[in-house]
């Protein structure tokens, strides 16, 4: 037998489990990427937690985790999508974001550069959303073990209104807005996944959506609920919540914003673009008279250029979500099983 | 079975025997797609695609020819189609 | 989309449902041949543009549904085997086998890839030379052409770590043998428009005549489905029966010699094993003798395994047009989407799954979230 | 070639990549299993979020991810560690920890009833540490890119004394008492690994700290600082808080705690105990007119049953840590660069 | 821990200490010949302990700081192929070669095993049939000893999956060349008891009779050491030069019969390059021919590659007792323990590293963690 | 070089060529070890191991001649050793 290669190229700085173990090298990824990239005096501090100053009688909490491959797509990050995606969370409870912690599990092998990317990412994200990351983690998981990075982003944010935001106060006769055209972050990871791969300019719609929410409930307006589209797209994101309201929605087809590039990736791969997922869309439940004043709000932002009401919560208790179509017939809308799958017929 | 879609051939690529590969575009996103069994079809001209391959060239008048009958039945008259 | 879009005009839509209404005036059962109409149909909720006379039935060109449990096990057992990279198409992934499915066992292990097209399995091949890849070549004559493609590519480049496990099937022969079953009552075909993109239609015309029964070529858009149950329940309301083309602007009476002279190269007509329906003569495609080498089939040849099929299922009736889902007892109960348990209840253009997902809103006090079960 | 097994043994049930696509499946995994075993009324409402209740006006924030392998150890398993790991970093900032997030990675394959035995331990060490899991996220990651279960908890929780507890109020002449003795964790997690095997009755010293924790302050003593030992043992702990407060610390080796399985481990694999993992120990700066007191409440703990006084803050403004050796010399402790690897010499 | 706790007793290390003191009067330079020694005493600081007038330097006995560079590229070379899972002790991982190291070589996908014996590698071997097992056995004659019975193992079980890349030196003749070196400071030598536990001290007799140099076996405890120390101060100061076993409990004069004949049967003595110093004759141990089929080196041939070493660190000089890491430029600065630019920076117990983890409290100023750097 | 630690034989387990092995422990802790070049090593005997492998037999009696030399060292008479 002859080796091929007699030495091994040079490898790049990766990360190697010594990066994990709690010595030396774990300190310098803190204080050469963590500290001055955060750049906080909570991260600088060093602690394993953060105090924080607190002046409200409520505290909104939540938790994502995000296993994103490839960790670069079209129009985004796992960083920022990390971030957004946490801030959306507690965006979707009416709250205004505050705080966010970040626990990173890195794959050994890692180049330094690309999680110094995702960082910088993950910083500009914080400051556009104005929450600050204050606390971390950092794990290193063997070769095979991993995929690169995932990202667990935990967040606390304040209440903006008293009036609460859930599932639970939506009522018939709301009206539901849609805050854009849907599927775009899902058909673009799937367009530079292996395989599946297609020629297109879309981006992912992967946005805050914090500033949106605000702008609404600060100018007044009545929302009844909030939810974000994400993994099971807006027919999934719909039917938990007919569920847990117990109300059933009717929904118009030709209503719902979609691109054409979505439509086409659809098309070819079997898939049904009401399925798949979101990273930068919302539903808002709101009551008929704040009608005009919540789209001509959100239309102004630019999350919400797109937005369109695309349907109502129906007199009839039953908790389902009907899907009006193009051709006049009445569609069910429920879960899928599992994952969508491509289909060849 | 057999999901089959439309698109448009925009590029021809490749020229080999079995492999006579065209850019075709289906709405907003565009693949490479295996042209080898519809020799005729050129750029510009409509394919149907079957898990990557061309099955066939689509013909543009034949297509026309149900909505030329669904217009006439505007006609209450012409409710008959030859 | 061009050549999408216009055929899912609700102005046109409407027009021709009125039409059809317009022409009914004795009850009609109507078979859709493929999956894919299955699919319009129930997705786009066509039956309830459709007079109460008309009854559609869905037919048995769903490969996911016909591919034989024995044909499925043995997927498994190759896809479980180390060193090898198993190609499926997606919607195979959750067939039942007789203990498992493609899905779980990629997930103790196995090395199973979702591949759009069969070419890709060619290129996986390729770029993996010290893996064995098997394509799960499954399919009626369209899929069963784009598989000769792979076929003749992998000869070409001469490779010799990629073979392919086939299960092809032809729509001819089974709408023989449905109308030749005695109970059969369908009484019209709307045949699939892609597959006869590649065979024509020449083939159904004795089929016309010896069981005096219109059968119709439809595109899949909802507007070609209504024309073709036009042309269909016309030809039965005038009491004739011959072969009329509604999907014209693809499909051609001789179809596209090319694939032909691909698929005869590559492929030889046998016997073939419907699951749920048994064996029908002269209806599956197998690699002829030059092709041999690539049959996984023989390469990975697996010790005889009586595979028998379950009682529960009634796919067959169902597939014969004789059963609706509706009357199988384990309908939403037993069998569901993420737990089937038949192949009808597996692609979501499989009769049994299309049903359940799309008319559900009919029967909601049997809503299957209220089920608690074990999972 | 012939296929040696012609049908696969039937699969346990087990995760798959339809559980974590937002669907059916993932629904199921919810009402079946988080649901019922969390069981409490934020969980049950299926938010991407809670709203809390909040009388404070701080909050200590934290995060960990936890990526142990073997999942089941001998005294515990990464369900207990997460939540107690999480409560013990609240506890080290002097917080009552109040809620937790749990957010799962599993790996397709993870049979069910794995999964269920760590979601019981988790709901289980809840009880114990009383905080409530009140909200969560579960992901499932392709077979081969996780390693069973990767769970993140974070946590949030209210100070309990007006008194700061961090580094920089560690001052000179404080004491350093040490919770019990050092290296159990790592070294019971090593006695299972494969190629390590070793036979021993040692079990993982992972255990809650917030109870211990409240007896002291609650007592009125005076803790200027407290620390848990993790990943990079005592050693790393110490050196960390030693750079923190800008002082120097004094240790006799003489007092550290060890019992002899970890001795007989670590001179066999050539490892230093110092450095070495532990999951349920802490140091706690006290000054010395409380050292008596302390040491008494904390002996009367369940973790701090073997607890010592090992060192004392330096006069001396070196930030560093001597420890004096049974021999009476004195060896400077450092990080150490990345893992502790066997040596043979 | 019994023969453990005994030799690590306060009291007695003083009373030896000060019996060390008392009969030092002049200035004397020893060397302590193996990387356990060395551990022991920077670890505890027994330097502490010792008068200003002594002053130990540090021998070559570290494996891991003598192993040639180009060993250390072939064996990350081997690593780096597919196929092939590769074992190595723990601290050969962070060994710079020219490149690269296994610990980076890991990181980016090698199958590398961390084993604690070379019988565990063998054990791999059998459980992974299909892949090649590559053990890199490095050390002195004790660890020479365990890779022999690995060896004989795998050659009684007819594995062929199973290869040994080693790098074996023996300590005698490395002694005598440093005493050879007219430069050589060094005035009295504390032998490796371990070494000798296998060797047997017979083979220093001649030495300290040609180099008039007193050679004293020790334990690798503080009490051992100091009990070292005290003999061999005793002999200089008396002005005597013999071969003394402070280490009577583990080492008999003849050594162990067995082992000897175990690393006979596999191995033949070499020539042999030591990292830092140079070629030393008769110094190495390679597979004789019965067990050549064994031979990673041979069985992965590769392609020479010359791999001369870097001018920047001093290493040698530190090994032959002719100078100390401080007097390296690079040492604590461009040459820390998590980024080590030779050899004796690595394991814990070389020279380098040893004096940089535990003697960093005299230079508190220079502290690395002030250190700004790329990373 | 050569860490070498010190165990106690508890069990004798296997004895085939080159592979006797017996169960060795140390301190808390216990592993099975190969015991094959100290074939006089019996249950109750204590041995130094290194990487797996026992290399040498610890003999007692030496073992206590150090501590007898440094009992006698507190009488001041006898501080030369023998
Ligand atoms: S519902 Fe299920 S069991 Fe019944 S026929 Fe359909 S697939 Fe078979
Ligand atoms: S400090 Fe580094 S460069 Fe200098 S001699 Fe030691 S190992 Fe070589
Ligand atoms: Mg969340
Ligand atoms: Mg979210
Ligand atoms: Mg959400
Ligand atoms: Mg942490
Ligand atoms: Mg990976
Ligand atoms: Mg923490
Ligand atoms: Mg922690
Ligand atoms: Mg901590
Ligand atoms: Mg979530
Ligand atoms: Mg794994």
């Amino acid at each position: 037998m002859n080796i091929q290669c007699p030495l091994p190229i040079k490898t790049e700085e990766i990360i190697k489990l010594g990066h994990g173990s709690g010595g030396e090298m774990t300190q310098r990824l803190l204080t050469n990427y963590i500290q001055p990239i955060f750049n906080n005096s909570w991260v600088a501090q060093a602690d394993d937690s953060a105090t924080l100053p607190w002046a409200a009688d409520q505290l909104v909490f939540t938790t994502d985790s995000f296993v994103i491959s490839p960790l670069f797509f079209p129009g985004g990050n796992i960083g920022e999508l990390a971030v957004y995606g946490t801030v959306n969370d507690l965006a979707m409870a009416g709250a205004e974001p505050k705080f966010l912690s970040c626990s990173l599990i890195l794959e050994e092998g890692l180049p330094l550069k690309t999680l110094k990317r995702v960082l910088l990412s993950m910083a500009s994200a914080a400051k556009t959303t104005g929450v600050s990351l204050v606390t971390g983690d950092t794990k290193v998981v063997e070769r095979g073990k991993g995929d690169g990075i995932y990202i667990n982003t935990s967040g606390v944010g304040v209440l903006l209104s008293n009036q609460p935001t859930d599932a639970r106060q939506i009522q018939t006769g709301d009206l539901i807005l849609l805050s854009g055209d849907v599927g775009r972050h899902g058909i673009s990871v799937m367009a530079c996944r292996e395989g599946l791969e297609f020629e297109s300019s879309l981006t992912s719609d992967c946005a805050p959506l914090n500033g949106a929410v605000a702008k609404l409930l600060r100018a007044g307006v009545e929302i009844h609920c909030l939810r974000d589209l994400t993994r099971g797209g807006l027919a999934t994101a719909l039917v938990e919540l007919a569920e847990s309201s117990c109300r059933g929605f009717v929904l118009e087809e030709s209503s719902i914003p979609l691109s054409e590039t979505v439509r086409g990736a659809c098309e070819i791969l079997g898939l049904d673009p009401l399925y798949v997922a979101n990273e930068g869309r919302f539903v808002a439940f709101v009551p008929e008279r704040f009608s005009n004043l919540a789209i001509s709000i959100l239309r102004n932002t630019e999350v919400g250029a797109s937005c369109e009401y695309i349907g109502r919560v129906d007199g009839e208790a039953r908790p389902q979500v009907i899907l009006r179509n193009n051709l006049g017939c009445e569609c069910l809308l429920q879960r899928l099983p599992g994952e969508q799958l491509p289909r060849i017929c | 079975m057999c999901l089959g879609v439309p698109g448009v051939v925009e590029k021809i690529i490749g020229n080999s025997p079995l492999e006579r590969i065209g850019k075709v575009r289906f709405g907003g996103i565009a693949r490479e797609i295996n042209l080898s069994l519809v020799p005729d079809a050129q750029v510009g001209d409509y394919v149907i695609v079957h898990v990557g391959i061309a099955i066939s060239q689509i013909q543009k008048t034949e297509a026309e020819l149900v909505f030329h009958y669904l217009d006439a039945l505007k006609d209450p008259d012409s409710a008959e189609r030859s | 989309m061009k050549y999408v879009d216009e055929y899912r005009q609700s102005e046109y839509i409407q027009k021709i449902a009125t039409d059809i209404s317009k022409i009914t005036t004795k009850t009609w059962r109507l078979m859709e041949v493929c999956g894919g109409q299955t699919h319009a149909i129930v997705r786009n909720r066509i039956d309830q543009l459709l007079p109460d006379k008309l009854e559609l039935v869905h037919g048995p060109g769903c490969p996911v549904c016909v591919t034989p449990l024995e044909m499925v096990d043995r997927a498994i057992a190759i896809a479980a085997m180390p060193g090898v990279i198993f190609c499926s198409f997606g919607d195979m992934l959750r067939v039942p086998g007789t203990d498992s499915n493609l899905l779980e066992i990629k997930a103790t292990g196995a090395d199973i890839r979702i591949i759009y097209s069969p070419l890709q399995a060619v290129q996986i091949a390729e770029q993996n030379p010290t893996k064995e890849v098997i394509f799960f070549a499954v399919g009626f004559e369209t899929t069963a052409t784009a598989n000769a493609m792979a076929a003749a590519l992998a000869k070409k480049k001469e490779l010799n770590n990629f073979s392919m496990l086939v299960s092809q099937f032809l729509v001819t022969p089974a709408i023989e043998a449905i109308c030749s079953a005695p109970e059969s009552l369908v009484q019209g075909f709307l045949a699939a428009g892609h597959v006869c993109s590649v065979t024509g239609y020449e083939c159904y015309l004795p089929l016309t005549q010896k069981f005096r029964i219109p059968i119709v070529v439809t595109g899949f858009e909802p507007l070609d489905i209504l024309e073709g149950i036009l042309h269909c329940v016309t030809q039965l309301e005038q009491g004739t029966y011959h072969v009329a083309n509604q999907y014209v602007r693809a499909v051609k009476k001789a179809g596209n010699w090319h694939a032909q002279t691909l698929l005869k190269r590559v492929f030889s007509v046998s016997n073939q094993y419907w699951r749920g329906i048994g064996q029908i003569p002269q209806s599956g495609l197998v690699f002829n003798d030059e092709y041999a080498d690539l049959d996984a089939g023989t390469k990975f040849a697996l010790t005889a395994v009586s595979t028998p099929e379950q009682g529960l299922c009634i796919s067959g009736d169902i597939m014969l047009g004789q059963k609706k889902p509706y009357d199988c007892p384990h309908f939403g109960k037993k069998c569901r989407p993420e737990q089937p348990l038949g192949a009808p209840m597996v692609s979501s253009e499989g009769a049994c799954s299309a049903y359940y997902r799309y008319s559900q809103q009919e029967k909601f006090s049997e809503h299957p979230m209220s089920v608690t079960d074990k999972d």
